[in-house]
Parts: structure tokens; C-alpha cells; sequence
């Protein structure tokens, strides 16, 4: 990528995403925030790299761990704080909560908090993107720990017999919950070493490099869009803060922590910003801009109202309503 | 593929299948079709027959044996603007993708504040009496009943099947529909063009005063057997086929009830956790006051479903205990 | 790993989980655990804190993300002479493994004519209350209840959950052991050694001749709130805590009706397809001569489970819910 | 193998099972079977080779089209046809039918019909046996459209990361039910393809030929037992019957269908018998107690009683019963 200004672009879409985790993080441990969150700090290269190389109109499924991908298709740092303090003003009106940011009308067709739940679901939206004639793409975003799972045989298998448009991007962080994913997965790369069972390709690419992951992201999209078929694309990074909630992540070796701290996407993007030739001063500028919005977020998202309590039973159907009898 | 309810006497549920998906693919192209051996095969129950030929491989989808995928790219094909049509072939392999059913289709309409719909159909062979044995027999329509968020069909009759299959493609909700196995040979008047039977509302199969019977899919022949049977005993029986679990029409048994104070439910499931205990405790509640005797559950035995005629007679409900039970009621 | 129960003088919910499990290890060699995290990290609601420790890796296995295989496995290995303890981490995901609970686990032993026995366990994880959302929030014992050949614990204590376990983990039959997510860090008496609850027996927790209140789980300390309330009033509850729901004890529950003459349940899953269903159809049935009133169930809404706390209070019943229902039929 | 007379044990094995498939199929059209079977003639060679290779108490897993691993495995022709004529006298007393046929004495734990679910049974198995401190394996049978499936992937994984005793052996007869495999996989060889993906051997053999599977199941047994974990072998085959009840299987080009029959399981062993020098009269032999064997077996079921009413209620729980409530 030698555009400065895109780089510089994606970089401020990732402190965006970082300064919004590390706030959800702390409004969690102040109490503002309940239930879970799984926060993606540390993850921030893949969704807005992937995202990057995408159509605005290409759809996006992801996990419990989705807030970057929300945010990098368009969700803004309040809509998410929002929903996360369940306020009536979150993405989804406070029904939803941290594993379920949904975007629709910016194709971030949801977060799914079932591991693996949500590939077939890409699968099926790319079979409708082909059947109704549209170039568009499909992307399913999960973890490692989904590669074990049913679910993503079967799609893997199905995306590839009927050659659609979707691409599986897996962001390898190497943990499950607590387990580290070699100690449950029988080959060495969870993702990539799965391709050939369904005679797709299968790439790796540093998940912390936001233009690796660029372009990546951009040459499977490439193919799919051209009817070559489906890719499966595994992404290595690790998470700053634990699986979710309050999880220290003590079972981190401490070296190994340290290592991949070093590796930080920001500072990644940083060094290729200061060797395109673009001055501190404009990267500070850009954090800067990253502070503000989320502090701005943060506040606005506190002094939001609560869901209207009657709002527990509408939604369910199409017409917007619960009844379920006469 | 000829419709052929317009220009026969009487059609066979199978057919009433096939029928009623193709009305419905040739008045919406977002109508698609996707499971096992549907295609050139014609489904395993010959309930997709025609439907390759008249459609074409786009609309009709021979899959793998991948009831996770089959049902979850229904969703997603359903979320962006498709209305697809999911088969899998018997329902006890909804246990196969349970999750879909119960966890992401029902509920992702609510959890995202109402940003997606989900517009597709699941349709499945449901239900015995075929000596199919135990692992592909069962009545299941009760799994989806303690799900929120699922439209549950039922139907009992071929102008039912292509009625409410028009109604539940049409449907911007997701309804699960369960094809009675028992039922596929079975005849019946054919629909008329344009035929809806609108969801969630129960039908009065035959009038009476004495006891009301609520029946749903294979029951509901049994119900009305043994409503004849009782009538020369001079038991006068009201026959209510409720066609949908969701919505349950608790409506029209309310009403029903008004006027004969006695119900019993006949259910193919088994007793416990079936159908008939939610309706009965809606009765129980609301229409207490009308009671005048126990109300009764003639239900499934709770064990599964064995191989042999001699033990699955003595499963399923028959019509003699369906007689017994209405009797000692209207002995009360 | 210290038996907690006999040294001290109340303990968590929690705790008794493991200690339910620990006690059965250490008796039987047969007894082996697996799941997700349940090794090193204790699981992730520290339920299994410390077995990893004192049994070691031959007996406390972690398992990849893989419901069916971790169920499938268990039942494997039941099936041939071990007794595994499976853990599937919240009972929503269940439904990923759903097949092994309706269709494999509870046939194989009638479907082979009884030439196997599948004496495993699966706990889970169960209920809502605390913010997790729609898909890590249900209370699922009644998809198991729809499925003849589970036996289905759902205990409210901590002596129940280690009592429970007992007789769970030494049943040759195979057990959905739902352990409450809300009721985890809830105290009560230790359970002394050797402490067994036999499966299938309710126990009247509160004494009472006006109403009786039939809860389960999280719903047992509602319940009891909800009586103490109407106590203030004059109206004196009677509060069964039903423990299992396979085998249903009917004969407690239809005793304490002899005394009270009306009931309530009190059920956290949604009203459609709900436990309390089962229970007053067998009521409307062999007690309606006991009724002096409507029965009444006081459940959860049909909705998916929202996340904010506003939303979630009006979805799960409320101590205010359950003394207006009892209120109003105490005045019937 | 240069044992003949172990050769034709093996043959005579076949040859009863080829019958008893082929009085099922009478049975089936005459109405004296109902519901529906599912037809092993042609793949004998698999479950009787098989067979020949494990130890008399290792633990098999089959699926509804299971009559060939439940006969060799031990079940008398009689016990198998008496259970498809719903005959208490039947192999589960009726309950079960043709697809569960199951001989637990004989350490046959079963026949599944749900496609899959029988492979993470047999991990289980595998598990228990080495927590056991046996030197048992566990195999599962399953058919070439089960490696689409969720569970397929689940299991193959769990028992490669605990290097299981456990081997997968695939019945590859080219069709599912009426679809061609290839149509709806991703790989050619269903199985074989799949094994990299959990670091295990896949090895493919001709089905129809008894000696290359007892050859290729002792060897992947062997290294089982010696603890090297488990083995997926994909046994090419064909299916002489249609999928189920009468199914004539027009789907299959007459070609394809002429050049199969031209490779059956039971010409191969007399070619090899014969090769190894046994006499045409003894081969016949063989052939002659088959037919008796079975013509006696059809008789006994014929004549044998109905399962008691009764029955219905009896074996949900261990102690014999079925009381659900108080
Ligand atoms: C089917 C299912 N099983 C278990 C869980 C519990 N769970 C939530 S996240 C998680 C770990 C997932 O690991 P991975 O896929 O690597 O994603 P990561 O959290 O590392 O991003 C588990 C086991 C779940 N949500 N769904
Ligand atoms: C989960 C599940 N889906 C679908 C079916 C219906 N079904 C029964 S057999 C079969 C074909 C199986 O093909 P294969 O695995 O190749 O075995 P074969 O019958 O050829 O021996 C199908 C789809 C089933 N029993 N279970
Ligand atoms: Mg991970
Ligand atoms: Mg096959």
C-alpha cells in the first residue's frame, strides 16, 4: 500500500477501535457494563484491514468477539458503548448487549455467540449474493477455537462444492477461552491446514500487519468475485486483555505475552506511517482524534436513556410484535 | 410441472407439497429451494417432485449431508433477501441442527433490535405409524414449541399443505413445517388458485356439544374416527384440527369449550412436554370456568418409538383410546 | 482437594458442584470428567475448580470446541463401562449437540431391546438473569423434558446440587444435570458425607394451606420470597421445589394440592412448551377434583432473552409477578 | 493372506451375509418386512475383512446399513431376519428394526441412522478403553456422505489430539442416497482427502477385495494398539441393491452399475481360493451351507412369535422400565 493517507485512515479506524475497547474494558470493571464482553484489542489489523479490501455492500458475520468488526463496518464508537451500558440508543437498542453488535444496514449482518454458529450463515448469504445476480461477497470472521466445530465443516465443505463467493478469515489468537488451541487441534495451523480438505486455498498472513491483511484480504476477494471460489484465510494475532470480562489471562506465558505486545498492530502501522515519510505529528494528530471521539462516545453513552421497558416484547416477529397465541 | 390441484377431484398430501412450494416459486423468484436429494431424485418422500425440472438447478439445491449448513445458509440466504426453503428430510434430524432452530433463527431478529428478518421455511417429514423405529419416527413439532421466535405449521389435509405453505413462504417470519409421513398417501380436495390459509388459526372439522377434541396432523383423522364412533353412542363430538402450534390458536378451543365444557387432546408426541399440556394449561387458567370435567391428554407413551406394529400401536394413540377417553368424560 | 461440605459451616452452589463431583471420583474409578477449560482453568464458572488437581489429566480431560464429539465421546464411553461427567459450558449450546440428547443417548438403550446402559451425566450451565444475552441466557430443561429417556435434575441448593450429583453421577441412566448460572454464588447448608438426593423426589421447602407455589431452580428462592410476602398479607403459601423433572413427582404436588386446593407455577422458560405445562395437565386432569380455583403459571415471556437489565426484569417472572398471581387466585 | 482355509471361512461368511441380504430384500418386497432396510450386498467384504483383522472383543459402530457388521460381528442370519420381521426373537426384541441392528455380547454396540452419529460414540469407546487399561480398539463404519457432516470432523479431531485407538473406516459406495458423492463434496476421495486435516493416515483399499481390507485394518490396527493414534481408510465399494426399501437405483449409469457387478466381493475371494489351489466342490460347499443356513434362518423368523404388547414399556431405564412421573 504506498497511499499514506489510507494508511494513515486505517490506522485512526484502529485507535478508534482500540481506545473504544480499552473503554469498554475499564466501564466493565466500574461496573457500567454487565454481562461479558469479549473485547478485541490487540485484534484490530484484521477487521479493518479485511474490511479495507471489501465493498461497502459485501456482507460481514462475526463472533461474540465482534466489536472491531462492527466498527470497522461503519459502527460508531457511542452505538457500540451504547448497547454495551444497554442503553435504548446501542446498536440494538439494548436487546443485544457486547456478543451480538449488529450493523445491518451496513452489512455487518451480526455477531453470533454460538463458536462456528455463524459460517453457514456466510455461506448462505453469499449462495443469495450469487443467486440475485450481485458481485458481492460474504465474510465470516471467527477464532480458532471454531475450527474444532461441526459447523465449520459443513460450511467449508458446502462454500466449496457450490464455489461461492465467501471467504473465512480466522483470527488464530492462539487460546481458546483458557486452552491454548494446539493442545486441542490436530494439526499445527488450525485454519490454513484444513483447506485441502475441501481443495480450497488456505493462507496465512501476519493478523497484526493491517496492509498484509489488506492484501490478502483484497486477492482471495479477487478470485471469489471472479467464481474461483471460497478461501480460507488464517490470520495470526493475540488478544491485550483476557478471553472476557475480568480473565487476567494468567495461563499466558509471560514471555509470550511480552513478544506479542512488541507486535502491537497500532505500533506496525505506525513504523510503515513513519517510513512512507508521514510525521509524528500527524500520527499523534490522528490518536488524538481517536481519544476524543471515544471520550466523547463514552460520555454520550453514559447519559443515554434506558431501554423503554415495554421494547422486552417487540421485535420478535416481522410485524414487530411477541404475541405467540390468541 | 402442472398444478395439479386445478384440474383434479381430489390430490394426495404428497402431492399437496410439491404443489404448494411451486405456486409459491412461480409467483416469487426469491423463492429457493436447498436439502438432501431434492433435486433430481424428487426429495425421498417424492415431495419435490417436478420442482428441478419446471425450476431449474438455480432454485432447487441438491446439498450434502449437512444439516448444520443446509438450515444455516437457509439463514443467511433468508437475511439478505431470498426466501429459501430448507428441507430436512425426516425431523428428527433437526436434532442434527438444532442450534439454527433454536438458537440463531428464532433470536436474531430480537437480538439486533429488529434489524434482520428471516424469511424462510424449514419443512420436514415429521412423525410415525411407518415402523421407521425409533431414530426417525418422531413427533417433534414440541422441540420448536418451547422456542420463541419460531412460526410452527402443522397441517393436516393437502389444500391445508398448500394453504399454509403459501402462508409460511410468504411469511416474513421463519416457520418450521412439519409433512406428516403418515399423512403423504392420504386425499383430499385440492386447493383452489391463490388458496392462503392464514397462520395461527385452528379449524372446526366437525361440530358437536358434548366433548371438544383438539387434534393436530395424523391425530386429527383419529380424532374424527373416533368422534363417528362416539356419535353412535350417542357422545356428540366438536373436532378441532389447531393446525399451527405457534400461533396457538387458543382462541377457537376457548370457544369450543364454551359450548361443550369437556376437552381432550390428542397428541402423537409423548405425554410429557407435549402440545397438549400448553393448551391445556392456557384452558386450566382462562377457561376454568367453563369446565365441567377433567380435562384429558391422550398422548404418546413417554418411551421412543419402537420398530414393531404390536409395540407401536401401543405408543401412538389409536382411535379406541381416544373413544375411552372421550367417554369417561362425558361420563363426568 | 478438601471436601468443603464437612468443614464449614455454609457453602456456594458453586463449590457443591465440584465437590458433588469430587465425592463421586473419589468412590468410583469410573468417574471421569470432560469438557472445555474444565482442567487447569477450573471451568469457566470455577465449577470444577480443583479436580484437575487431586484426579489428575487421566481423569479431568479438556476438551477442543466440539459439543457433539464431547457428548458422543461420553456416551462411547458410558456404554463401556465408564461413567463420564460431560460439561457442555452454557445449556444454550446444547443445542449444538442436541442429536446425542433426543435422539441417540435416551434411545439406544430400548432401541437395542436394553443390551446397553449409558450411565453418564451432562451438566450445564443453565438460566438467565445475569446479562448474558439471548443465546447464553435460557433455561433449557424443557427441550430434555419433550425427550423420553433423560432423567432431567435441576437443583436449587447446594446440599441438592452435591446430593443430586451423587445420585446422577451413580444412575445407570443417563442425566441432564442443569446447574443455575444465577444460583452459583447462592450459600447454603453443607451436605454431610455419604449425602444422596434420589432423583424424582420434590420437597415441600415451605409449609403452607392456602396456595401452592411450584418453582424449580431459581424459581425455588422467587417463590419463597413471593410466600414470605403473602405471608404479610395472610395468605399462607406452600412451596414445593420440584428438583427434577424426569421422573416429575405428580404425587407431592397433587398432595400439597389436597391441603391447598389451587397452585401456581413458577417457571423461568418461556410459558410456550414449559415444565409447568406437563405438571397442570396431569393436575387438570388427576386433581381437578382437588381445584378450587384456576391454575396458574407464572413464566417467562415467549421472547428470546434480552441483555439490559430493564428488558431482561420483564422477560424472567419477578417475586412481584408470582404474589399477584397467587393474590389473585387466593381471592378466586 | 496364505491361509485357505482362513480365506474360506471368510468367503462362507460373505456368502451368508450376501443371502440373508438377499432374503431380506424377498422379505421386504413379499411385505413380510416392513419400514425399510438398507441392503449391504456388495460391501460384505468390508465388514467381514474387517472383522478377520480386529480381536473378538474390540468395539464396532455401525449405521443402519449395518446387517453385514452386525453378521460379522457374530449375529446369526436367524437373529437378523427375525428382527426385521419384527419377531421377539429378533436381535433387540423388535424395538429396534433394520437400521439398529445391535449385538452388544458380541461387542456390535450398534446400528445408527442419523448419518455421523456414531463416529464420536466410537472415539468414546476408544477413550474408555485405554482409560480401561485394555488394549481394545474401537471402529466405525460409516458411508462416504457422513464426511460431510459436523460430527465426522468433531470426532476425527478429538480422537487425533488424544491419539485414540480408534479407526474410521469409510464404506465408500459412491452414492449417498440417490446423489453422487462427488457431487456434493469438495475433494475426491470423501475420506482419504480429509485425513491431513487431522494429521492422521488415510489410506484408501478395494473395498471389494476381503484380503487387501483384513490386510490394510490389521496394519492400522496394529499401529492403533501400539498407541500411534487413529487411521481413516476409505474402502471402495458399491451397493448391489438401491439405497433403501425398493429402490432400483436408476439413477446409476447401467454402465457403472455392469462394471461394479463384474468387481464383486465374493468372485474375488473364489478367483483368490482358487488361485490358492481350492477345488470348485469346496467352494460350492461353502455356498450350500450358506443357502441352508439362511433358507433355515428365514423358517425360524417366520415362525417366531411377535414381541409381547407389553414390551412397548419395557427398557427406557436401566432397571427395566419406563415411569417417567410419580
Ligand atoms: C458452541 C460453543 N461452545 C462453547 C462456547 C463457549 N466459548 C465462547 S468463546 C470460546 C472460545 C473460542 O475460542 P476462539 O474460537 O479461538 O475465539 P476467541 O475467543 O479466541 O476469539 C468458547 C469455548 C460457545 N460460545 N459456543
Ligand atoms: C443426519 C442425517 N441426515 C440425513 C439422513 C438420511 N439419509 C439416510 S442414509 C443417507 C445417505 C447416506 O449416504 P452414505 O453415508 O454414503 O451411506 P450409504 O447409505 O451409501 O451406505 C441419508 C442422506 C440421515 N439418516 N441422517
Ligand atoms: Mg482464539
Ligand atoms: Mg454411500
Amino acid at each position: 500500500m504506498e497511499d499514506r493517507d489510507e494508511l494513515l485512515a486505517l490506522y485512526e479506524q484502529m485507535a478508534v477501535i482500540r481506545r473504544t475497547e480499552k473503554a469498554a474494558h475499564d466501564l466493565f470493571l466500574s461496573g457500567l457494563v454487565k454481562g461479558t464482553t469479549h473485547l478485541a484489542a490487540g485484534h484490530e489489523a484484521i477487521a479493518v484491514g479485511a474490511s479495507a479490501a471489501l465493498r461497502p455492500d459485501d456482507y460481514v458475520f462475526a463472533t461474540y468477539r465482534g466489536h472491531h468488526h462492527a466498527m470497522a463496518r461503519g459502527a460508531t464508537p457511542e452505538e457500540c458503548l451504547a448497547e454495551l451500558m444497554q442503553r435504548a440508543t446501542g446498536l440494538c437498542g439494548g436487546k443485544g448487549g457486547s456478543m451480538h453488535l449488529t450493523k445491518a444496514d451496513a452489512f455487518m449482518l451480526g455477531s453470533y455467540a454460538i463458536v462456528g454458529a455463524h459460517l453457514p450463515m456466510a455461506v448462505g448469504a453469499a449462495w443469495s449474493a450469487r443467486l440475485r445476480g450481485t458481485q458481492r461477497l460474504a465474510v465470516a470472521f471467527f477464532g480458532d477455537g471454531a475450527t474444532n466445530i461441526g459447523a465449520f465443516h459443513e460450511a467449508l465443505n458446502l462454500a466449496a462444492v457450490w464455489k461461492l463467493p465467501v471467504l473465512f478469515v480466522c483470527e488464530n489468537n492462539l487460546y481458546m477461552e483458557y486452552t491454548p488451541i494446539a493442545d486441542v487441534t490436530a494439526v499445527a495451523r488450525p485454519a490454513a491446514d484444513r483447506a485441502p480438505a475441501y481443495g480450497i486455498p488456505g493462507e496465512v498472513v501476519d493478523g497484526n500487519d493491517v496492509v498484509a491483511v489488506k492484501e490478502a484480504v483484497s486477492r482471495l476477494a479477487r478470485r471469489a468475485r471472479a467464481g474461483d471460489g471460497p478461501a480460507l484465510l488464517e490470520a495470526e494475532t493475540y488478544r491485550h486483555f483476557g478471553h472476557s470480562r475480568a480473565d487476567p489471562a494468567t495461563y499466558r506465558p509471560a514471555e509470550e505475552v511480552e513478544r506479542w505486545l512488541k507486535h502491537d498492530p497500532l505500533d506496525l502501522a505506525r513504523g510503515r506511517l513513519v517510513e512512507l515519510g508521514v510525521d509524528e505529528a500527524t500520527v499523534t494528530a490522528a490518536d488524538e482524534r481517536a481519544r476524543d471521539l471515544v471520550q466523547q462516545a463514552v460520555e454520550a453513552a453514559k447519559n443515554a436513556p434506558p431501554p423503554d421497558p415495554g421494547d422486552a416484547l417487540t421485535d420478535v416477529w416481522a410485524d414487530g410484535g411477541a404475541a405467540w397465541r390468541t | 410441472m402442472a398444478d395439479v390441484s386445478t384440474d383434479r377431484d381430489v390430490i394426495t398430501y404428497r402431492e399437496a407439497v410439491a404443489e404448494g412450494i411451486a405456486r409459491e416459486m412461480r409467483r416469487d423468484p426469491a423463492v429457493v429451494c436447498l436439502g438432501e436429494d431434492i433435486g433430481e431424485a424428487g426429495g425421498v418422500f417424492k415431495t419435490t417432485v417436478g420442482l428441478l425440472k419446471e425450476f431449474g438447478p438455480q432454485r432447487v439445491w441438491d446439498t450434502p449431508i449437512s444439516e448444520q449448513a443446509i438450515v444455516g445458509a437457509a439463514m443467511g440466504a433468508a437475511m439478505t433477501g431470498m426466501r429459501p426453503v430448507a428441507e430436512i428430510m425426516f425431523s428428527d434430524f433437526l436434532a442434527c441442527c438444532w442450534d439454527y432452530l433454536a438458537n440463531e433463527i428464532p433470536k436474531v431478529r430480537y437480538m439486533t433490535g429488529g434489524q434482520v428478518t428471516v424469511p424462510l421455511v424449514v419443512r420436514t417429514a415429521n412423525g410415525g405409524g411407518l415402523g421407521f423405529g425409533a431414530q426417525h419416527s418422531q413427533a417433534t413439532e414440541n422441540w420448536a414449541l418451547t422456542v420463541p421466535g419460531l412460526k410452527i405449521a402443522v397441517p393436516a389435509t393437502p389444500a391445508d399443505v398448500i394453504g399454509m405453505m403459501a402462508a409460511a413462504i410468504r411469511s416474513d417470519d421463519p416457520v418450521v413445517f412439519f409433512e406428516h409421513k403418515g399423512l403423504l398417501a392420504s386425499k383430499g380436495a385440492p386447493a383452489p388458485p391463490g388458496h392462503v390459509v392464514e397462520l395461527g388459526r385452528a379449524a372446526v372439522v366437525r361440530e358437536g356439544v358434548d366433548v371438544t377434541l383438539v387434534g393436530l396432523a395424523s391425530m386429527v383423522p383419529v380424532a374424527l374416527r373416533a368422534a363417528s364412533q362416539l356419535s353412535e353412542e350417542g357422545i356428540d363430538v366438536e373436532v378441532v384440527d389447531l393446525r399451527c402450534l405457534v400461533p396457538l390458536d387458543v382462541a377457537t378451543v376457548l370457544a369450543s369449550l364454551a359450548r361443550t365444557s369437556r376437552l381432550v387432546t390428542v397428541e402423537e408426541n409423548p405425554y410429557q412436554g407435549g402440545w397438549g399440556a400448553t393448551l391445556v394449561s392456557v384452558v386450566a387458567d382462562e377457561g376454568f370456568g367453563l369446565l365441567d370435567a377433567p380435562v384429558r391428554r391422550v398422548a404418546g407413551e413417554c418411551v421412543p418409538l419402537p420398530f414393531a406394529d404390536a409395540l407401536e400401536e401401543q405408543v401412538i394413540p389409536t382411535v379406541d383410546k381416544v373413544v375411552a377417553a372421550v367417554r369417561s368424560l362425558a361420563a363426568y
